[in-house]
């Protein structure tokens, strides 16, 4: 296996090489956000950066569940689905540093990380907004006669938008092949989850459609890998969407703006004690899946990775400022060079 | 093959074959361009047992099944984000929204979505997706049901915007829409739906981002939007029993938007006068006109007029309705003014 | 009692006197949609009319389960609401006609009645728009610490709305003295319940939000009145919102100028055997509440008054054209002569 | 007691005693307004224990508690609309929306229901609720999270709109907003927060509909809209070194529009420049140009130049990002081309 490829059809029961490229990964994850951290403080990351740190199994046991085909969307907080799911490091950072070598050319930023040769459909800023298009991705599969699954992400927050409630009806409604995994890091913001949902324990939102469910340990990737997984196979073999929420938690504020001095500190220290990376690190020693050799070469591998992704980053060549308006459509106004639908001026 | 100019509509639709309705126009552009390509889809409230609330989807159930015309529940931002994430998958969805006012609880799905993935992801992905709605007033359905937002389309880099007065255009602006690989909002007005005319082929496309002129003349510029077009051609009836010759403009596509031909045009007459059927403030029509002063200063002998609904909301009663919408009435006395008579 | 004043407090058993102003206000209702086509037809109505013929017990059991001034909002479909609550049938009549007399002054037509001053906050157009409107009012009872109760009034269709999610969410959250009344009519202009709705029960929408909800013989009024006066106590004594699901039938088709085609004849017949209005006759002629002859006065009476709101709407003067901007703004822009708030050119 | 003319912004703010940042300006009108009147209350996301996204609410949880200042669920859709029904019922809620970008998901309640009810139920209800929200760019946050939407708004009858630019402004117009019986769309800039100057006291009131003359000059006129009053100013003091004396106007409410101001510098200075932080087409500035141009045809020697974002979704990368927005160099080269230069 190598460094960036997540395997092809997941296993019922993950074996060793499974077990530790969700390691590896959660690692690089970590410390890719560590990293991207320190450079925003030195400036050379702008915008908002919202930083996944606390949720690593979340995001690994999901998309680890999932084949490497089948379609994701996801929020701002994103960084760790596109490693999931094998985007280069280098790429990802010098999106971040909006440079040209960027996975999105520099247009996107930390909030709209795409990769879609790599079926990752993209980070979204509205909360709530990208959920749909996650069923459209479903749709398609269906349509096509595919045997896919798309993975709805989306945190607590989220929950509360509208839109949630009608893509899942339409999903449950059409039988379409639909995973919608809630993380829920019990905060939106600086509002905890029982200020602004009614019924804290998210998953019952499936109910109203007839719709499976299931709350799982979100610091438990093993629990993820196996929910998420059930939840695919009903979705590729019975047509039947599922909710997956997954109960973790945001070790830092909401952003890099964000001082975080609502939350309780003793809360965070519960949580902390239960850090993702810790535990499985002691589940895979335990086992001897790993040994404290081989953990000690995957971190310096990470170690590398980052060096050589922030190195990447940093002397990548800015976006030049001609290319403004290269994107903005596919079959542009023809008379126009700027590529811009607007008649020229 | 793309049909360049636009017979003046009226004048050459007695002439041909079978003129069909600008509803039954859009009709066959769908079953064309679904016959065509397989990955073309409709989508929508009652687009197929109920063939659409104006029918407009007439047939289309029946012939391609329940697999390419999907029924939806009344979830517009739901189903229009949808459509949105199977154009990411590379399929191609016409939308139908039952009018365009209950679009605007889809606005963020064609505003953050539809008309930003490409720009925003660097061109990894495109957006084809169509989304058909009709807009406007004049059946009395008051403040919540009238609305024309083409302005609100207009101003969003990432969309088309499209506004057919014909069956012509509605039938090959349709047609090119759905072939477009970008998001086109695709204006349709229900006062036009009953429209009749020539149609062209399968293979006649009108591309977008041209102009057509539906009137010569040489006295004054009116350049009109969608229904509005009609009414400009009423009004240009009128003015020319008094001597005064209109060329009426059809800018057909508000985005992209052509504006050699009106420019060109008001560059021979030294007047113009702009007709919509929104509101005037931020409207197509003010939009329009500052382009045209842009382009044509020296030309201009005088201040450019400008007809648009009142700037109210619908009222329901009827005599309010008509003297809230631009009639040819109020586009005649504004050439007028433009001509200093 | 006079045949405009509901009760003012809803006894817990509905005596005499409020069944018979029920039944009475069932047959008016009936008779003013009846003649409201007749005169559509006729050219006098324009715009969209839609007839609630069928759903008279829904409408009537559920507002005479309120206090008059607990406020109500509703759907385009809402003749029924606006004469429940007291509406002159001849003010709603004439705002159909689109004249000066109107409930609105002729400017919101048969959509967007409203009765302000009896508590009716209106009558939109935007399927699923008004319900968090209601939240609002009931929002206001509870800033202000009085005890009424709002009810959002709207149909199956409506529930797949994102908004209502929204509002029932924040409604639960905040302990808002709120029902959600959904009139169940299975359709949705021509898209049967289980063609939109993914779970056809529509009231377990509730559970989602740990809200009470009950479903309904929408054809009963008794039931409908009983269920709604459960959930008004429950919402001013406990401060807990509600859902109720009537389940109901339209007769006609959406509006007037659908030809309702695509409906089966031998469903219709089967829930109009259950005619709300003739069976709720039934049980008060059975009871001795209603006579042969009281039932023949009470048709009669409502006969002239429909006649007389017929020719008052006739009568009544046309809205004066230079009316038109005038309640654009309540404090217009002072200089504009027209009520306009932009300056005028 | 009315605060007729705006001192010139950054001359007259030293001389006063305290000046406050424009955030502190807007939490003084809100706890002012919750003062005088108990039918105020604010309701947002995170308004509440965190103070604000921005920190514009900050004291006001711990001052007036929990009844009054309501935090919400990320429900934009619903909670705009709770506060338009609390509105109905005769409070006056103060929302404040995260950012203008949420704001779309909410666009229905905002134009069917707050610009609706007054006018299409005749007159029965009032609306008094002010939605403020920061809107525009500049902190790279990409597509999503840039927009300037001021032109949609100004769009729509029965809305009325609001842009301060200055700390006094965002005072006194919050206050006129929230006494005011109609609703107000409430635009800030997240640029402005921390720019300090003069504010006025608790019965100071700037009224909605009167433009500001934030520099006095012969040469041309530039109409310079929300933040963009600062980039005019800078550009002004640029020109000023080339001898091009610029008359700098601030509309500060959109809606409400007072013309007189504009149309009377125009006709002394015979140029006219308009600035806009949103996109070109259907924009403010192609309002205001037409308007001017209608009022101001005779006087002006010289096409309106217009200076707006580029017509793209905004890009994340920095340097793009700048070429994206207007720069006080772009109002320069507008204003050079007007004079001819
Ligand atoms: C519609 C909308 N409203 C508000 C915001 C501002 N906002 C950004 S993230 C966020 C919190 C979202 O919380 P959650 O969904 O739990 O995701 P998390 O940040 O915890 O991963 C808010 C309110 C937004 N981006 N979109
Ligand atoms: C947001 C929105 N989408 C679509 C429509 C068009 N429309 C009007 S009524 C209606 C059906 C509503 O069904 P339901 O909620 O069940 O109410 P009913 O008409 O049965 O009383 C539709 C689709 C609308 N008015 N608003
Ligand atoms: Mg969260
Ligand atoms: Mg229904």
């Amino acid at each position: 296996m190598t460094e960036t490829d997540s395997p092809l059809s997941p296993p019922e029961r993950p074996d060793a090489e499974l077990m530790l490229w969700m390691f590896e990964t959660m690692v690089l994850i970590r410390r890719f956000e560590e990293r991207a951290a320190e450079e925003y403080m030195k400036g050379n990351i702008g915008g908002f950066l919202h930083l996944a740190i606390g949720e690593e199994a979340a995001v690994v046991g999901s998309i680890a569940a999932l084949r490497p085909t089948d379609p994701i969307t996801s929020t701002y907080r994103e960084h760790g689905q596109a490693l999931a799911r094998g985007s280069e490091p280098g790429a990802v950072m010098a999106e971040l540093f909006g440079r040209s070598t960027g996975v999105c050319g520099g247009l996107g930023g930390s909030m709209h990380l795409m990769d879609a040769e790599r079926h990752f459909y993209g980070g979204y800023g509205i909360v709530g907004g990208s959920i749909p298009l996650a069923v459209g991705l479903g749709f398609a599969v269906s349509y096509r006669e595919e045997d896919g699954v798309a993975m709805a992400m989306f945190g607590d927050g989220a929950v509360n938008q509208g839109v949630l409630a009608e893509s899942m009806n339409m999903a449950a409604l059409w039988e379409l092949p639909v995973v919608f995994f809630v993380l829920n890091n019990h905060y939106g913001m600086g509002t905890a989850i029982d200020r602004a949902s009614a019924e804290t324990d998210l998953f019952k939102r499936a109910e109203a459609f007839g719709m499976p469910a299931e709350q799982l340990d979100g610091m438990n990737v093993m629990a993820v890998y196996r929910g998420v997984l059930e939840a695919a196979r009903r979705a590729r073999e019975e047509g039947q969407p599922s909710m997956i929420e997954a109960r973790a938690y945001r070790y830092r504020g909401h952003s890099m703006s964000d001082p975080d001095t609502t939350r309780a500190g003793e809360e965070k220290e519960r949580w902390q004690a239960r850090d993702p990376l810790v535990t499985f690190e002691r589940v895979l020693l335990g086992e001897g899946t790993l040994t404290a050799e081989s953990a000690e070469a995957i971190r310096r591998r990470v170690e590398e990775r980052i060096e050589e992704a922030a190195r990447f980053a940093s002397q990548s060549p800015e976006v030049p400022v001609e290319q403004l308006a290269r994107h903005v459509y596919a079959n542009p106004w023809s008379d126009d060079p700027t590529g811009s639908a607007v008649a020229p001026r | 093959m793309t049909t360049e100019s636009a017979p003046a509509p009226g004048a050459s639709a007695a002439e041909e074959p079978r003129p069909v309705s600008y509803r039954e126009a859009l009709t066959q552009a769908m079953r064309e361009e679904m016959e065509r390509d397989p990955d073309v889809f409709v989508i929508g409230e009652d687009v197929g047992q109920y063939e659409g609330a104006f029918k407009v989807t007439r047939g289309l159930l029946r012939e391609f099944g329940e697999r390419r015309v999907v029924d939806t529940p009344i979830s517009e931002a739901g189903f229009v984000g949808l459509a949105i994430g199977a154009a990411m998958a590379g399929l191609r969805p016409v939308v139908e929204i039952m009018t365009v006012n209950f679009s605007i609880v889809a606005m963020d799905q064609i505003v953050n979505n539809a008309a930003k993935v490409r720009y925003m992801f660097g061109g990894q992905v495109a957006c084809p997706v169509v989304i058909r709605m009709p807009g406007g007033a004049g059946h009395q359905l008051a403040a919540q049901h009238s609305h024309s937002l083409e302005a609100w389309y207009t101003h969003v880099p990432g969309l088309k915007v499209v506004a057919p007065a014909t069956p012509l255009d509605a039938k090959g602006l349709l047609k090119s829409a759905i072939r477009d690989d970008d998001p086109v909002i695709f204006l349709e007005s229900e006062g036009l739906y009953a429209k009749k005319g020539p149609v062209g082929g399968e293979d006649e496309l009108v591309p977008l981002g041209r102009a057509a002129a539906r009137r010569a003349g040489s006295d004054c510029t009116v350049v009109a939007v969608g229904r509005m077009v009609w009414i400009a051609l009423a009004a240009a009836e009128e003015l020319a029993k008094e001597g005064i010759e209109c060329e009426v403009i059809d800018p057909r596509s508000l985005r992209p938007l052509d504006m050699d031909t009106p420019a060109e045009s008001v560059k021979r007459t030294n007047r113009a006068v702009v007709v919509e059927e929104g509101w005037p403030e931020c409207g197509v029509g003010a939009n329009l006109a500052a382009r045209i002063y842009e382009q044509c200063f020296d030309w201009l002998d005088a201040p450019i007029g400008r007809v648009s609904a009142a700037d109210v909301p619908m009222p329901y009663a009827k005599n309010l309705e008509r003297a809230a919408l631009p009639q040819a009435a109020d586009v005649a006395v504004a050439v007028r003014r433009a001509l200093g008579r």
